[in-house]
């Protein structure tokens, strides 16, 4: 079993980053959500792996089975599943919300906008006047 | 044999992270992540996780992967093929990954029975839970009562993303009642699945509630069976509509139970405090120690499965009534 | 009443006047009664304290324990005495001045005016009682902040600009060097209190050599060279601002604190030990030449008045950094007759700014036969600073004299004889197209008297026989000066 | 009862959020929130009060012992911010309850007092919980409803915002799993005071190094940290202000504090500073956050955003006075957390008065406030001295704490660039002054005027405090400085 050795865990991260590469350097938002859901699993694997004993069974007592692998890194991970798709459904959300508000949701785009948005304020702090922004949220309400 | 399924797995992850990074079509890369985290699931199994691997296939191949889809809907498929500037984000994974890999040079090997993590803590959940908590899925006693404030905080995590959708997917009443009826379901044409899927609900939602009550014994639990009532739920809305499905579910009954789960499980606490034990000690629930353990761990079940099931079923009526409210304003 | 009731008295009711004129000040009658009483009332606070003092009765008061070493502490000593002496008193005559000039100037906002005027008096109070160096450094600071808005009053371009120098630099100042000093002082010798013979001892000599230059640089309020520019850009003030900041509050908050520092914190022995001081002294005296120089080139009167400022507050640092019983009895005595001295021309000057609007000396010519009271005073305040009889100014520059030699500086002498020379040149000239030239406006001979609105009027000829008194009678300024000798330790003479 | 207050203190807004879905209504929702969080800072009095007379309170929630149950321990250090924290969310929530009408649609009322009092329960639980995977729940519970109040604001740079946050915030507590994880690994446990007996058994592997790396980057990026503050400056400009005030007194706050738990409770402050460099590496990350941010406030136009940058460079200060690595310096971050939170809560409720009058937190939106809004206007100027650090404010104390310390350590350079930094922050609140004062109002309707009493009261609140606990320090000094001790004598108290 020794072989391995650290193999599992190398694999591992070369996962987390692959997740990680994709979040900050890609610019597309959903791109980025599956990014961090790609790192986060990743970690819950190295987890895991941590938990895991040669030759043992599930840590569901029984009296056939004498070795149980570790059940804590399992109910941590469990928690921080719930985290990460809480974490996901949340920026879904938002991303939805950018779409409606930006018509795009490229990184790069929506800094375009922003920085013509702040162009305008500047400009409005001089005296001009700013342009009317349609905003979603007045549909909604 | 368990280490070639290993390795066979674990170089599937590999290429499928790797496909994800290079692709630019947003369903394949979706569909390619809900792979990944099956893949993932099935190597939990491997590694004695199966609670875990329950989860993870449901959610981050099943919710995950749904909502994922469902958002593709409004915003568009491709990502446009743009100037990246990866060479500071390779720095910084590389980085990263280089203080990862010098982390695991002392680490204990893959699977050794002699690690820390085996020596510490975890064997007296292993030894004594059975005496203590009396419920064989260690998993289950670990999560519900050993740890079970941090239960506690997980489903105050999913209470509140469901908050957060809420807040920011909310559709005015009045674009729901205009739009209510003509909206058709997403797969209404697909008959043989209507018909197959009104056979298959009621044994979705027995089977969640299984996956409710008998998380004591083997894998599952509250979690795990709210989301899998949620999915039937949402199977139900894809195939049937969204009108009808919310006559079942109005919002403000699923915020209600959202809140009711949360409060259960705090209620719990509560009383147990009440009965002259500390926050979530269940022992003082019954005059039996274990007795009192077991209704403790039931009820603060039903509370996540409750919160659960409520708050994906939210999540997913306002990500499909946003659908119709684009549709809405296109007209 | 008790001495330490007075103490405390003499700073409230500054700040109970803020009350009044905030209460009253839809009618402006009754808001200038309020502060006119205000300053009565001070000066007699601070003459019975004076007369306490004077008995030899020691005065403090403690409160606030912020911070162990930060103690609001106040006790009064005789150089402090002097100061609020001639702050309460000159409260009283620029306050009547104000009442005649912002009404004849027509400002706006007067109000805030009277507002931030009453606070700047407190905190003058609140300086010149400080006990220790972190209470003496809160009153500063709510100097330089309540003056802020005196300074912008005009609320203009001009004024905003001259307000962030203002600001600028005190604060920069202050913060950066005063603070700086004050912590490493605490930090070094256990203790802020003023002290007779200064707080550290020989071993501290070395600490000392730096904490020297950050003390004199961190009061900017003393307006050394290279940190005088505030002076110059808070003359968009109204003028009894600028009066009240380059007479009375602002500046000799300054040299005051400078001197009090020099004599309480460090001590003579220190200093004549210090490698640092001389560096100072030299740089105070070439402040005293340049800014002489500078205001010779100066044609607008309020910015000449402030270059002589500059020039006359480094003879108070000279006199502080001579380190001996002649110079500091010199400084001390100058920070009341420059204050009477320069008071009196900044009233003229603004007495010439309401009644005939002209600010530029080229365009005074024959104005001291439109306004002979006026220009007369501001003949003798002139004198005064130049240091002539019958004015005050002789005497503090006359033992100023005398502390170079003691010190054995003659270069020193030198500077402080050339800079006299200097005044004379830059200050005389003014009456002089005053009263020798013809007015170029008043080209068919009407020789009309149009003098500034009466209140402003009386408090100038106030101020100038102020000037000719203490050189008749300058005993209260000498004797609290020997008094502050005595209570610092000092027996040279 | 007294018993249970570890846990009532989370447990009362934890169970109250979802209350507020019941309650449904939107002025009800109001006032139970408020209600609530008064509760919780009842109970966070009481709690300080028994921890100041019995010490440490250790709590284990479920009934089992620590390292296989989840243990809550108080000791003086999270009592003192459980104090803070709920204190500044009762606050802030009585000036919500007119203030948020403006920013928000009546039908998200609710949602936004559940989002706040989610928050509340989020930071709350990092401070009481001994459990280092506790942390990571209830970081990700106040991440997770801080996205939300941050997406409810008006601007749809509120929604970037929140989004990149969420990505930051993500990979923050990612990375701190990953460290808690690895530490696991090593030593089998994860209760912080069990870790911290286990940990120097194993102190010399790569592996636990590579733990506390991990660690401290994500806390890093969770308490904006420069450069990794990027997500901060938006998501406080576009919240809406009532979320701004109550993120920005708090929640870097809560994460400086899991920054100080973890290095000095669990790896031990020898350690930590032996290994690592971490000494180095934060006071030049402290130093040059302090200026680069510092300077952007100056250019901002935005004077919430000015404020977010002011946030990050008051976060440099705490890390410097961290890095000095004496009780001293630890004294002075912890009282510039408390004094920090309290400045900022006033400046950001002053400018939510605003928003709610003049509907925009533009700076030239606040021209000539000063006449129309002059209470609110006065408590901006009043914080904006406290953040410059004016003597008698909270920020003169924790400066003065912070020169000290690095006096000790003989930093002089560092010194000098720290009051050097403070007039940057002249700078950038001075700028705001001369808008407000000297700048002609751009509306002139009736409705600008100081908002309700419902607000003004407890920016009023705020601005006294800001004084307060400036000159009556012995509550912040006293307990920071017993933290402080506590911290550094040993970890078991």
């Amino acid at each position: 079993m020794n072989i391995i050795g650290l193999y599992n865990y190398w694999i591992v991260v070369v996962l987390m980053m692959i997740g990680f590469y994709v979040v900050i350097a890609h610019e597309n938002l959903i791109k980025k959500l599956v990014g961090v859901s790609i790192f986060q699993t990743s970690v819950f694997f190295f987890y895991i792996s941590m938990g895991k004993i040669s030759g043992a069974t599930p840590p569901i007592l029984d009296d056939h089975y004498q070795l149980y692998s570790n059940p804590l890194p399992h109910v941590l991970i469990l928690t921080a599943i719930v985290v990460g798709i809480a974490t996901t459904a949340l920026g879904l959300a938002l991303v939805v919300r950018i779409q409606e508000a930006y018509g795009s949701i490229e990184e790069h785009e929506i800094q375009d906008q922003d920085t013509q948005d702040q162009m305008e304020s500047r400009l409005e702090a001089y005296g001009f006047r700013k342009k009317h922004v349609l905003s979603v949220q007045n549909l909604d309400e | 044999m368990e280490t070639l399924i290993d390795i066979v797995l674990l170089s599937f992850l590999v290429l499928t992270a790797l496909a994800v990074a290079k692709m630019h079509d947003l369903f394949a890369v979706v569909m390619l992540s809900g792979i990944y985290s099956l893949l993932t699931a099935s190597l939990f199994l491997d590694l004695d996780a199966v609670d875990v691997a329950f989860t993870e296939a449901s959610v981050g191949a099943g919710i995950s992967t749904l909502l994922m889809l469902a958002s593709l809907k409004l915003v568009g498929r491709y990502e446009t093929r743009t100037r990246y500037r990866p060479m500071l984000a390779l720095g910084v994974v590389l980085a990263t990954g280089a203080l990862l890999i010098y982390g695991t040079l002392d680490m204990p090997h893959f699977g050794s029975a002699d690690a820390p993590v085996h020596q510490h803590v975890a064997p007296r959940y292993l030894n004594d839970s059975m005496g203590e908590v009396g419920v064989p899925n260690v998993v289950t006693s670990v999560l519900a009562s050993y740890r079970g404030y941090d239960t506690l905080g997980e489903t105050l995590v999913v209470f509140t993303a469901g908050i957060g959708v809420i807040s920011l997917l909310r559709v005015s009443r009045r674009t729901k009642q205009q739009e209510m009826q003509k909206v058709p379901a997403d797969m209404q044409q697909q008959i043989i699945l209507r018909v197959v899927v009104k056979w298959l609900l009621p044994l979705i939602l027995i089977f969640a509630l299984y996956v409710q009550f008998h998380g004591d014994y083997g894998p599952g639990g509250g979690f795990q069976a709210g989301v899998i009532f949620a999915a039937g739920i949402i199977l139900y809305t894809m195939l049937f509509g969204l009108s009808n499905a919310s006559r079942v579910f109005p919002p403000k009954l699923l915020e209600l139970l959202a809140a009711l789960g949360v409060l259960l499980y705090g209620g719990v606490g509560i009383v147990c405090m009440l009965l002259g034990g500390n926050f979530l000690d269940y022992n003082s629930l019954r005059h039996d120690p274990v007795h009192g353990q077991h209704l403790g761990i039931l009820l603060v079940e039903l509370g996540v499965g409750l919160t659960v099931a409520a708050v994906m079923i939210t999540i997913f009526f306002k990500f499909t009534w946003r659908t119709v409210k684009h549709k809405y304003l296109e007209k | 009443m008790t001495a330490e009731t007075l103490l405390l008295l003499t700073i409230l009711v500054p700040l109970g006047a803020v009350i009044g004129i905030v209460a009253l000040g839809h009618s402006p009658n009754l808001r200038e009664a309020v502060s006119l009483t205000a300053s009565l009332v001070l000066i007699y606070l601070t003459v019975s304290l004076y007369k306490i003092t004077g008995a030899g009765a020691a005065v403090s008061w403690e409160g606030l324990h912020i911070l162990p070493g930060l103690v609001l502490f106040f006790s009064i000593e005789p150089l402090g005495m002097l100061f609020s002496l001639i702050g309460s008193f000159l409260w009283l005559i620029t306050t009547i001045y104000s009442i005649g000039y912002m009404r004849g100037h027509q400002e706006k906002n007067q109000t805030r005016f009277y507002i931030c005027f009453a606070i700047a008096i407190s905190s003058v109070m609140g300086i010149s009682y400080a006990g220790n160096l972190f209470t003496l450094f809160i009153f500063y600071e709510i100097l330089t902040l309540s003056t802020y808005p005196l300074v912008t009053h005009a609320g203009t371009e001009k004024a905003k600009l001259g307000g962030r120098v203002y600001l600028g630099i005190l604060l920069t100042t202050s913060i950066l060097f005063l603070l700086l000093a004050i912590i490493g002082t605490w930090y070094i010798a256990g203790t802020v209190d003023f002290h007779p013979g200064g707080i550290f001892d020989q071993s501290h000599t070395l600490a000392a050599a730096v904490l020297l230059p950050l003390y004199v640089f961190g009061i900017g309020k003393a307006a050394i060279m290279p940190f005088h520019r505030w002076l110059p850009a808070a003359m968009v003030a109204p003028t009894p601002v600028s009066a009240l900041l380059h007479a009375v509050a602002v500046v000799k908050a300054g040299v005051f604190s400078v001197l009090k520092i020099c004599t309480y914190i460090f001590g003579f022995d220190m200093l004549n030990r210090l490698p640092t001081t001389n560096f100072l002294l030299y740089l105070a005296g070439a402040s005293v030449i340049i800014a002489s120089l500078v205001a010779m080139k100066q044609d607008n009167l309020k910015a000449r008045l402030a270059y002589s400022t500059v020039s006359q507050l480094s003879y108070i640092t000279v006199g502080a950094l001579l380190a001996n019983s002649a110079g500091a009895l010199g400084g001390a005595m100058h920070i009341g007759m420059h204050a009477f001295g320069k008071i009196t021309l900044f009233f003229c000057a603004g007495a010439i700014m309401v009644a005939t609007h002209k600010t530029e000396i080229s365009d005074m010519r024959g104005l001291g036969r439109r306004m002979p009271v006026t220009m007369t005073a501001f003949f003798i305040g002139s004198l005064s600073i130049i240091g002539l009889p019958p004015c005050g100014g002789t005497w503090s520059k006359w033992y100023l004299m005398i502390g170079t030699i003691e010190a054995d500086k003659l270069i020193l002498m030198v500077v402080l004889m050339v800079s006299s020379l200097l005044n004379i040149a830059y200050l005389l000239p003014i009456p002089i197209k005053g009263f020798l030239y013809p007015d170029p406006d008043d080209k068919k001979g009407l020789r009309q008297v149009k003098e500034a609105p009466l209140p402003s009027l009386v408090a100038l000829s106030l101020t100038s026989v102020g000037c000719i008194v203490l050189f008749i009678y300058p005993q209260p300024l000498y004797e609290l000066g020997t008094y502050f000798l005595e209570a610092a330790g000092v027996h040279g003479r | 009862m007294i018993d249970h207050l570890p846990i009532l203190q989370v447990i009362v807004p934890l169970l109250g959020a979802p209350l507020c879905l019941i309650v449904r209504s939107p002025r009800a929702v109001g006032l139970f929130a408020l209600l609530t969080s008064t509760i919780t800072f009842l109970v966070s009095c009481l709690l300080l009060q028994q921890v100041l007379l019995h010490g440490t309170i250790a709590y284990e929630l479920g009934g089992w012992a620590a390292p296989w149950g989840i243990e809550y321990r108080i000791d003086y250090l999270n009592s003192y911010l459980l104090l803070l924290v709920s204190a500044m969310g009762a606050i802030v929530l009585v000036a919500s309850q007119t203030s948020i009408d403006r920013e928000l649609p009546r039908s998200r009322h609710m949602l936004f007092y559940t989002a706040y009092l989610l928050c509340l329960t989020g930071l709350l639980g990092i401070l009481c919980t001994g459990d280092a995977f506790n942390v990571f729940v209830f970081l990700e519970i106040s991440a997770l409803s801080s996205y939300t109040l941050i997406a409810l604001g008006n601007d749809r740079r509120a929604l970037t915002a929140s989004y990149q946050y969420l990505i930051m915030g993500t990979i923050g507590a990612t990375f701190i799993i990953i460290g808690v994880g690895l530490m696991y690994m090593m030593t089998g446990t994860l209760n912080m005071y069990d870790l911290a007996q286990r940990l120097p058994e194993v102190h010399n592997s790569k592996t636990v190094l590579s733990a506390i790396g991990f660690f401290i980057v994500g806390v890093c990026l969770k308490l904006a940290l420069f450069p990794l503050h990027l997500w901060l400056p938006n998501a406080y400009a576009f919240a809406p202000s009532i979320a701004t005030a109550f993120l920005a007194a708090t929640s870097t706050k809560v994460a400086v504090y899991v920054l100080i738990r973890f290095i000095f409770s669990v790896v031990g402050p020898e350690f930590a500073n032996t290994v690592l460099p971490l000494q180095e590496i934060f006071v030049v990350l402290g130093i040059s956050g302090i200026f680069a941010t510092s300077i952007s406030a100056i250019y901002q136009l935005n004077i919430k955003r000015l404020f977010a940058y002011s946030s990050v460079a008051q976060i440099g200060y705490m890390i410097l006075a961290l890095a000095i690595g004496t009780p001293l310096g630890l004294t002075a971050t912890l009282l510039h957390l408390f004094n920090h939170a309290l400045m900022k809560a006033a400046l950001f409720l002053a400018i939510g008065a605003v928003v709610y009058r003049v509907g925009s937190s533009q700076l030239s939106h606040f021209a000539g406030l000063g006449r129309q809004m002059p209470w609110t206007m006065a408590a901006l100027v009043a914080g904006g001295l406290s953040l410059i650090g004016v003597p008698l404010t909270v920020g003169f104390v924790s400066k003065w704490y912070l020169v000290l310390a690095l006096l000790e350590n003989g930093w002089w350079p560092l010194t000098v660039l720290v009051l050097f930094s403070s007039l940057l922050a002249v700078i950038y609140v001075w700028r705001i002054v001369e808008w407000v004062y000297f700048a002609s109002p751009r509306i002139f309707i009736e409705e600008v005027k100081d908002p309700p009493l419902s607000q003004l009261v407890p920016i009023y609140v705020l601005v006294f405090a800001n004084f307060y606990f400036g000159i009556d320090t012995s509550l912040t000094v006293g307990v920071s400085k017993r933290a402080a001790e506590a911290l550094f004598g040993g970890i078991f108290l």
